[in-house]
């Protein structure tokens, strides 16, 4: 298990962490950021759109009302815990709530390499599950600071306006795009794109992950200010979001690995996404604790740590079911 | 050469198209946009994970430049990373820009 | 016929004008753009360069003439038509017959990725036409500005002065430039480079579809300025352009599928190399129409309509000879 | 301190090069360029597909920033999308920009 | 509205880190950057293999601006490409510069 | 011999050169040219390290410890014909010490594929070469102007200071990053990336070499201000410094084309990591100088001639041993 740390992945992500705390000047271009990130999800969206065409509607069926049960039930409790618990005003709180409810597509594709490199086939319609999983819980979220906090509502932007702004948003349009066009073109279609699109996918994702560990190595100068529970929360969090994604995926009745990926989705933190809604949407929120759990706490712990961890746990579920 | 004011507003990028409307709205007859880096109370702001800022200057008459700041006052000055400042200058033809 | 429509490239497009009618936040950064601009035009070089070295020089010379006579009469009488029939002043009318004289890599590339996968041949040197019809038409329109409006040449720039920054301009350079580098490496310089140049390309140009997909379905919105005139014209027109290309290409001896491609540079409109020089030499023409006709009107309907049609035109062309 | 002018020029990104060359004829002993977008009379020029804008600045003397203005005045303001402005700026080294 | 000054600094993007800390420790409460191109008397300077600029803008008091501008003038005027020039602007939060 | 110059990479480089003299407006952004280093960097690192991890200690040890010698020992000499024979001041006879001290990894991959093309087999660990000859050189250029000129310390810059700088700089975390990585992911994780970072990598060079010739043509305006002192030392001493290298190389026990590799990086001189550091640590030296010298006589000298001259010598060299 540990051997699979070792890939080129997680080892570039370690070292931009490392560059960043060196304060290397080593710094990626916005626009290379930006490019990768249409890549992945075009990348991710067309693949799965493809594998979604090979697969039956009552295998896909569970996993999705699986995977939505998820994403709107995370943000509810995570709001609540950071309320009480974590002493978190409103806005924060909320803001909290929308991102560990969202999903993280690095960490579903770091997931989905880690199986490959070990040969655990998980289900190839799995992106259908990452692309229902982004919108619904930055909305739940959003929607709890309105009620909770007489929020006065953001001038002209009703709830339904943030809902449609973010279905026009880019990693929704793009992910769900090419879920149809992948879905529409079968397999005529991927072979025409898949030199571009699969092929250099682990190269891309180690680049991009490089890029990650860059920002995130920065973030964690700024790990105080979150405070002893946010980093306790960032940690324990995602391992109960993903022991019950592995639950939910058996349930539904995915493969170990499809059920461990779900799990992984549950477990991770949105940081494309829900940073950008909560800044239009909450601006009250400090990006301080949202950026810093997302980006500094949750996405490392689970590149370097959770996604094994979670892959251990699914086998003990697996094979000694509830 | 007339004298007019150029009204700068730096704030976060997610922002830009709102307040391209409303100073519109205000009597802006055009702006220009530039995508910046910063750091002020709220911290560094100087990259697409984090924020960006965008550096919006319009020029106006008096009046607008000053309705413009009054509605930045009232409705971003709180909650918002953003700064504002007027300047002095000269254009050449002033119906451009009233 | 219709199922070739639905390929990635074609469908990335449309979810382009789509996310844009949308008012999606997705939005390519200008460097990634110029990025796969330059790709483009290197990858589209570089192997006709190669399959024009595998070539003799009696099959290219006839085509090649061929293409040079349409991109310097299409011009003659796009600007006739505009200014009596459209009632265009004579700058916009220039830079309209500059644009239609002139050729799109974009639509290029499309028609042969669509010929290829129906499977028919498309002569190699193909791209060599493209590189010969690009430049001509823009100098052809922007004289009859001059010649017609007694129009006063801007400020130092004479048409030769034109001429030379046309030929030295970014599109002209890598074109040629590389159609000789491919030309001049042969099989073995084409070798080295194809898993760049050759195997993603299919996929590039999808990315580049959706971009341009999203400025198109952001024109969209200006088409009542353009007005019913020009949207008939970017619709008729193409067609016509397209069958006299295919007859011309036939008469010059190219196959079905040569005879098409040259159909589809005929019909095609340049949105990258002619709004440039007319944005300098004819201030006065105003990208409304230029902009609109070319990339909102023709564009997308040679991308979604027009390819088909002129393969099922040349079919019958091809079939029942004149 | 000494008082000098900062003449700013928003134009089509494609007379950059020859605007840069104008000025510095007229008596610009340096200048600096960004690119921008924006919006006036013209409409949104915010792209490579449609245009971008670039805004020039330099610092000059009163007189060279007077013959700056006259000539963008006569020779693009009225074909070119563009618009100029003088601002009072002050500079500790003058040799520099005169 | 309350006069402030804006102080404006283009140098060698190198410098950008290095001048960010001096003007924060001078007393300035932020700062706005933006990378430009541009050309002085070190000629041209707009690329990465040749080096670029950065033009970084910042609100302070007169008495910070003067403190900013002696210690340009100091430590890098001789050596350095870089300009330095102060405007006159009004904002309407003092409290957020000074 | 002159077929090898045949290649796509030559011809872009050449092309490149040309354009600039046509005062094209072909530029590429920023970047793009930004991103295009990072991806040579990492892909040279990458597959370097992955070759170190095949290789022996003691087949390594001789050549990195040749390295080493040259890239102290080349700054300290160049530094002496500078002051002496070109009559520089202190800090440009530095700067340029540092340079040419330094190495090129765009002229070392050039030098890698001309290998390639010619079947002829090079130490797949040289990029370790690379990487530990980049900052010792500049290091040194920096001592040279501190201790000879009473130089005024640059305020709060100490040699350590800068030495920690460069060692975090850019192009060291990527170079020394990815060989550790490369090295030890091994073969698995090589498979994984290499898609991306093997295949394309000589069509990537290809866009590099095409901007770095659009770069050196437009230095080439500036070469009088140079002076033919620089020009001829911009090309007599390459040449010198790749026979000490291909000797070194020989006695270290390198192949011949590991030799001529080793040649190779020693007659380079630095344009990414040198000029970054003397623009802060050496701000009194001019640019005209250190760029026109290695940007605008010693890169293009080897790309178009140096390269294949070396393989000549060490063909000499490894027939006739001393
Ligand atoms: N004193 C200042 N001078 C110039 N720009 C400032 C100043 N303070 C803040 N800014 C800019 O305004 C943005 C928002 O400021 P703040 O709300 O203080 O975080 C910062 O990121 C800077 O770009
Ligand atoms: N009132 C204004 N204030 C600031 N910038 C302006 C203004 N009007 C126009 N501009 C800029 O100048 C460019 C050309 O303006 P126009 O010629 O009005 O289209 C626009 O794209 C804007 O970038
Ligand atoms: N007169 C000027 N007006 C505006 N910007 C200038 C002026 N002179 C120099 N600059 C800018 O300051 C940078 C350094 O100037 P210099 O030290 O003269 O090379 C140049 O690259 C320009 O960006
Ligand atoms: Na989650
Ligand atoms: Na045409
Ligand atoms: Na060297």
């Amino acid at each position: 298990m540990f051997a699979s740390l070792l890939t080129p992945m997680v080892l570039a992500f370690l070292l931009g962490i490392m560059a960043a705390r060196l304060k290397s000047d080593l710094k990626f271009p916005e626009s290379l950021y930006t490019s990768l990130t249409i890549y992945l999800m075009v990348a991710i969206g067309m693949k799965g759109g493809y594998k979604l065409s090979l697969a039956h509607f009552d295998e896909v069926i569970w996993p999705a009302l699986a995977a939505l049960a998820l994403c709107i039930a995370i943000p509810l409790w995570t709001y609540l815990i950071m309320r009480k618990l974590g002493r978190f005003d409103v806005p924060n709180a909320a803001a909290l709530a929308a991102h560990y409810g969202s999903v993280s597509a690095v960490t579903f594709s770091a997931a989905v390499v880690f199986h490959d490199t070990l040969n655990i086939p998980v289900e190839g319609f799995m992106p259908s599950m990452l692309a229902l999983m982004e919108v619904p819980a930055i909305l739940v979220g959003i929607s709890l600071a309105r009620i909770n906090a007489r929020f006065p509502a953001h001038e002209g932007a009703s709830l339904k306006e943030i809902a449609r702004e973010l279905l026009a948003g880019k990693s929704s349009i793009l992910l769900f795009g090419f879920l149809i066009i992948g879905f529409a073109c079968g397999a005529s279609g991927w072979e025409l794109v898949s030199p571009l699109f699969d092929a250099p996918f682990k190269g891309v994702l180690t680049l991009f992950l490089l890029e990650a560990g860059l920002v995130a190595g920065r973030r964690l100068g700024e790990l105080k200010r979150g405070g002893a529970f946010l980093i306790a929360f960032g940690i324990v969090m995602p391992v109960v979001h993903a022991v019950l994604g592995i639950y939910l995926g058996y349930w539904a009745g995915l493969s170990e690995g499809g059920a461990t990926v779900l799990g992984v989705l549950a477990s991770s933190a949105s940081y494309i996404a829900a940073p950008a809604a909560c800044r239009v949407a909450l601006p009250e929120a400090s990006p301080s604790y949202y950026l810093t759990g997302a980006l500094a706490i949750t996405f490392p712990f689970n590149i370097m740590a959770g996604i094994p961890l979670y892959h251990y746990l699914a086998d003990l579920i697996y094979h000694v079911p509830v | 050469m007339t004298p007019l004011k150029l009204v700068t507003i730096i704030a976060e990028d997610v922002l830009e198209d709102t307040l391209a409307k409303e100073i519109t709205a205000l009597g802006a007859k055009g702006y220009t946009v530039v995508t910046v880096r910063g750091k002020g109370e709220q911290g560094m702001r100087e990259n697409l994970w984090e924020g960006e800022n965008v550096k919006i200057e319009t020029i106006v008459s008096d009046e607008v430049a000053l309705k413009i700041l009054a509605h930045l006052q009232r409705k971003y000055f709180d909650k918002y990373a953003m700064v504002a400042y007027v300047t002095d200058v000269h254009v050449v033809r002033t119906q451009h820009f009233t």
